[in-house]
């Protein structure tokens, strides 16, 4: 296979993929259409598929994203694209209070078949209110699923399991990764929701991860390995639900742990993670657990501040060595 | 909209069935066989009767947390809301709902919101998906005064007017939200104006005459059909009691309670029954009778109705099948 | 000292004396003029202060929390009052985005001492619109401060210090504690935002714990006591910051830790304490971590099923034993 | 408004600034001088000029991230917001902000807020905030049309309204929310009839032309100071350049732009001064090498400027002192 999709095609063909095989899935969403997408994903669908069908909305999020939960109610399969996690905030009490709720108040007479895609993450110096990493925190909702791709394969696949989920999932694309290549098989099985996914086998320390960091951990890896630590790299690809069995699995072969995760670090998925080791495999552990967040500021413009914000390799690095007890 | 008997009977009965019905509910309540809020319509039963014969089978309704009424009318049973307010697996929503969160798929009734205004944005998307379906069928989402405040009332109503949905506004505008008097909550105390400025044909009328009620919906309803168009209507009503069960009524005047009790849509009917000689008809002994049985039946179901075990806390977080 | 104010009395003494003390500071909130506060704290308020300073708003969630952000960078002290944590998901973006934002992003011209009250819990058969805990979802964000006032003292001494801080800060109030009842000094010195406080001291194992779920801790420990254990008993007080000093300093002397949290359990604030334990006193855990937390439900309106999905004396007292090893 | 020539060479200077000012900013952009988003313009420079021109220095301005026009006339330095551009610590937000996220204590320059809408509920406050101080200072609010879907703006208009809040509402009607036109956004399209559905005074002007939009301002803003009411001022006006510099401009024909670049307020304000014969008096080359000096320094500011250290990265995350 070639490496030469990139992962907004990839987004784009399970979208297209979707709607020419199902006559309920819609897409709708600020600048989806006449536009191209703010991050060209969705461009020359709407001439494809017709204005009825990729629909551009006013900047009316919580409406829009309050009409995908009616949409999905009554019969169809919405995709939300909601432009940048930031501006989720605006339809949090749509997603929060009726998308995870209706099925169960409903007691189990409305599911909500909704798909919400959005980008998250920093780097692209954007500032405050354009640049967080929320997805982390979409996790502590029940009722909702959040997935966050990494690869190609992911990114393509993920449209389609989260279109046959009966529940509200949300999608978590970094905008990062629109650029990056990689090869698509459109025939494989995609691997399910909830399950995450070994990348790199490795026996000394464990890296759990998602999204971009899935990159800078391999990449980590690499560099490790020349000082003789064999790591085992794994993307969790679905922060709600949280694959326990594979993380746990992991930790008892390596029986130390680095999670590295785009959110701010209080709160993060990484503390969530932390707690179900320490639950479920305490007396397994050789070293404390370290986790490689953001740092804790609303992201600042200046590159230089950004990047010593964000997660870095030598930051993973760094902290493996120290869960090695090599620094 | 032709007034005979039958549908005479027909809207006396379900406007008294509301009221006997939530009369009913506020005595459970004392006993604590209902917990949580308790938000009562009494005063408002033109609003819901008058709306929902206007509507077919298969249309839609959303509705807020006042809304036994609604429901009642809707044709979801007595029985199961009243089961639904004891907690119990047979209520409507399993129990699982409470008063503000009556749901009942059968007459696609979508709730039950207790978030104000959170309704409305739903209620686009139902009638996005009817109009994509190629349905002919109408949403109805009602809401209160206070709900127009929210943003969501905004977004809403242009996505609605821009998209030309089948959706029908109902704003109850009994002049208060809780405790705050309407001139409090909007720069312009005439709702339906606000609608205007969506081009959103609308009209304000009188929410204590259900005869009123029926017939501006029975006419929006078929424009509605027609050209795919949303409708707005204001109904100027009044609650008699307090928001909730919870509310010592400091912000209004007695005197104005007992202003608006005169207009009570019973009363009203009656009045208008007798003008066109009808009442002397209606049987109001028989239709007490029956509702009461209606309401001792009801009561009974949801005394004998079963706790859902402990075991089933977490069904429907998420779906059961696996495949939407 | 008597045991005869209320916390309702005391958040509400507490605003009086601000206000009659400043003239900044202002009250605005729905019905929390002429109904009174929805859980009647500012009863009788706007007749001593007027409406320009009690004032009653619309149901704009959004543009009266920004409001008082605006007000607050403007000179006043606003304390804004959102009546349920759940409807101040309707004004995140205002709080995430400007409230915790603007100091940073304008280099530091623009703080915003902003006060946000609201009520948080379950309890009452509100059902999942109602009754949820995200207070310690909220500790995720920087820029923002989470009290979580459990005693009568603190209901009064929190209001005064968030005030006092220059920086936005939220004050959840469990709504089952306003009709509880303690003693109030209002001349003593408060303890500062971000300290905890130990409320039993105790040898063999430390509960964290906040809000109403510290009398729900205090009475487990007394049931412990007569098996034999001896529980020390911490009120966070505040859940950003975290006084991450005191919890080491306990779990140093007690060695086992057990947190409750009426969040839901993924993603809660006690996975973020487990994992500052983790990382900051590891060596010194005797057993795994654990914690009580609300169960991952939307809550529900039947009373059984509610009371099974929050925190109860049973449970603290059942997993206190397992963390002993007694289970 | 007495139009002399003091007044119409400062116009004129202060909207080619704003052109040259980001002519250059595209030049430093291509050379990744600036990064992040860079939102142009150029095109609508007449409305930051005669907005600000009207409004006394403790007036209070908040704006989008499209704000150099509004933050230079405002007052700001050219070299501070280069500098801010540049990400240094001379920047006016300490290169925390960048293009999007100007502010400025001492000209009342609450930002550059780059969430649509969110600025309103603010600007509501920072009103509330003068009234309650008795202080007679005006807020000016400026945004896009496509401010006006979301729900932060019914909101905000309505409290305005409510409280009748010294607050000057400008929109800066371009038709167009980056590549989604006014018609797709608004069921209403002129949007000065949403304002007054709020009963705010509103009005549609021309916004190319500096003139009007300084004539109306000044009359605004007095009536702000007289009578503490909200007001509402609908500039029509169009972007030249893209939305920003990653927008391939598919929604529009080049013909429309052609269009409305004949429209371009310095050729406007020109042939206005041309036929009040003050055109001549204009020393346009003088103005230009002012100005070229002007942006020159800044640069030179911005290039020498420093970054900060790393170590203050969590610097104002909360403030400095304890005490407020
Ligand atoms: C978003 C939100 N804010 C506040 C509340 C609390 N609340 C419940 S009902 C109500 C008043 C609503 O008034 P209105 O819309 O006029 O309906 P009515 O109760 O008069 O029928 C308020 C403030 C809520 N449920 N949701
Ligand atoms: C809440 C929110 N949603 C979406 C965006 C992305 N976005 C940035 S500018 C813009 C268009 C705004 O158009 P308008 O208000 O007309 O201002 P203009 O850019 O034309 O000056 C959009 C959709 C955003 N910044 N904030
Ligand atoms: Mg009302
Ligand atoms: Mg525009």
């Amino acid at each position: 296979m070639d490496n030469t999709t990139t992962y907004r095609e990839a987004v784009k063909q399970a979208i297209r993929k979707a709607m020419s095989e199902d006559e309920r899935v819609f897409l709708m969403g600020e600048d989806v259409g006449h536009y191209g997408g703010c991050f060209a994903v969705s461009m020359g669908l709407q001439k494809e598929f017709g204005a009825d069908r990729i629909i551009d909305t006013p900047l009316s999020e919580s409406a829009f994203t309050g009409a995908g939960v009616g949409a999905a109610v009554n019969g169809m399969r919405p995709i939300v694209e909601i432009m940048t996690v930031n501006f989720s905030l605006l339809a949090l009490d749509q997603i929060v209070n009726n998308a995870a709720t209706l099925l169960y108040m409903s007691g189990g007479q409305f599911n909500v078949p909704l798909v919400i895609r959005m980008a998250t993450g920093g780097g692209k110096q954007l500032g405050a209110q354009h640049s967080h990493s929320l997805e982390g925190w979409y996790a502590h909702i029940p009722g909702l699923k959040v997935l966050t791709p990494a690869t190609v394969q992911d990114a393509y696949d993920m449209v389609g399991l989260a279109l046959a989920d009966p529940d509200p999932v949300l999608i978590f694309e970094n905008s990062l990764l629109y650029n990056s290549k990689g090869s698509l098989d459109t025939k494989a099985i995609p691997l399910a929701i909830g399950k995450a996914l070994v990348h790199k086998e490795g026996k000394d320390i464990t890296i759990l991860t998602y999204g971009i960091n899935l990159f800078k951990a391999l990449e980590s890896a690499q560099i490790l390995a020349k000082d003789g630590i064999d790591v085992e790299v794994i993307d969790l690809r679905s922060l709600r639900p949280l694959d326990d069995e594979t993380i746990i699995k992991s930790i008892k072969k390596t029986h130390r742990v680095l999670i590295v995760d785009d959110g701010w670090k209080s709160g993060s998925i990484s503390a969530e993670i932390m707690a179900r080791i320490n639950e479920q495999a305490f007396y397994e552990l050789d070293a404390p657990m370290a986790r490689v967040c953001t740092v804790e500021v609303p992201l600042p413009y200046a590159k230089h501040l950004e990047d010593s914000a964000i997660v870095q390799v030598d930051k993973i690095v760094n902290m493996a060595k120290k869960v090695m007890g090599e620094l | 909209m032709e007034l005979d008997l039958t549908k005479a009977r027909g809207f006396y009965k379900q406007m008294l069935l509301s009221r006997r019905f939530e009369e009913k509910c506020i005595e459970l309540y004392s006993k604590q066989k209902i917990g949580g809020f308790l938000h009562l319509y009494i005063g408002e039963e033109a609003i819901a009767v008058g709306v929902m014969n206007a509507l077919s089978k298969d249309d839609a309704v959303l509705a807020t947390y006042r809304e036994h009424g609604q429901a009642l009318t809707r044709g979801v049973s007595a029985k199961s809301i009243m089961a639904e307010m004891y907690g119990k697996v047979e209520g409507c929503s399993r129990g699982r709902g409470g008063s503000m969160h009556l749901f009942d798929a059968k007459t696609r009734f979508y709730g039950g919101s207790a978030i104000v205004g959170g309704a409305l944005p739903l209620a686009v998307g139902v009638a996005l998906a009817d109009k994509m379906q190629k349905k002919n069928r109408v949403t109805v989402c009602i809401f209160g005064d206070g709900a127009v405040a929210e943003g969501e009332f905004h977004e809403s109503l242009n996505l609605a007017a821009l998209w030309n949905l089948p959706i029908l506004f109902v704003c109850e505008n009994n002049r208060y939200a809780m405790g705050t008097a309407l001139n409090l909550t909007q720069s312009e105390t005439d709702i339906y104006k606000k609608a205007e400025s969506y081009k959103i044909l609308s009209k304000q009328i009188d929410g204590m005459s259900v005869i009123d009620v029926a017939k501006a919906t029975l006419r929006a309803v078929e424009d509605i059909r027609e050209n795919s168009v949303p409708m707005f209507l204001e109904c100027l009503t009044y609650r008699f009691r307090a928001h909730s069960m919870f509310d010592a009524e400091l912000y209004r005047e007695k005197s104005e309670v007992e202003e608006w009790k005169k207009k009570d849509p019973l009363i009203v009917f009656e009045n208008r029954l007798k003008e066109m000689d009808l009442w002397s008809d209606i049987d109001v002994t028989d239709i007490e009778n029956e509702i009461k049985t209606t309401i001792d039946e009801a009561v009974e179901f949801a005394e004998n109705g079963t706790l859902e075990p402990l075991e089933d806390l977490e069904r429907f977080v998420y779906s059961e099948v696996q495949n939407g």
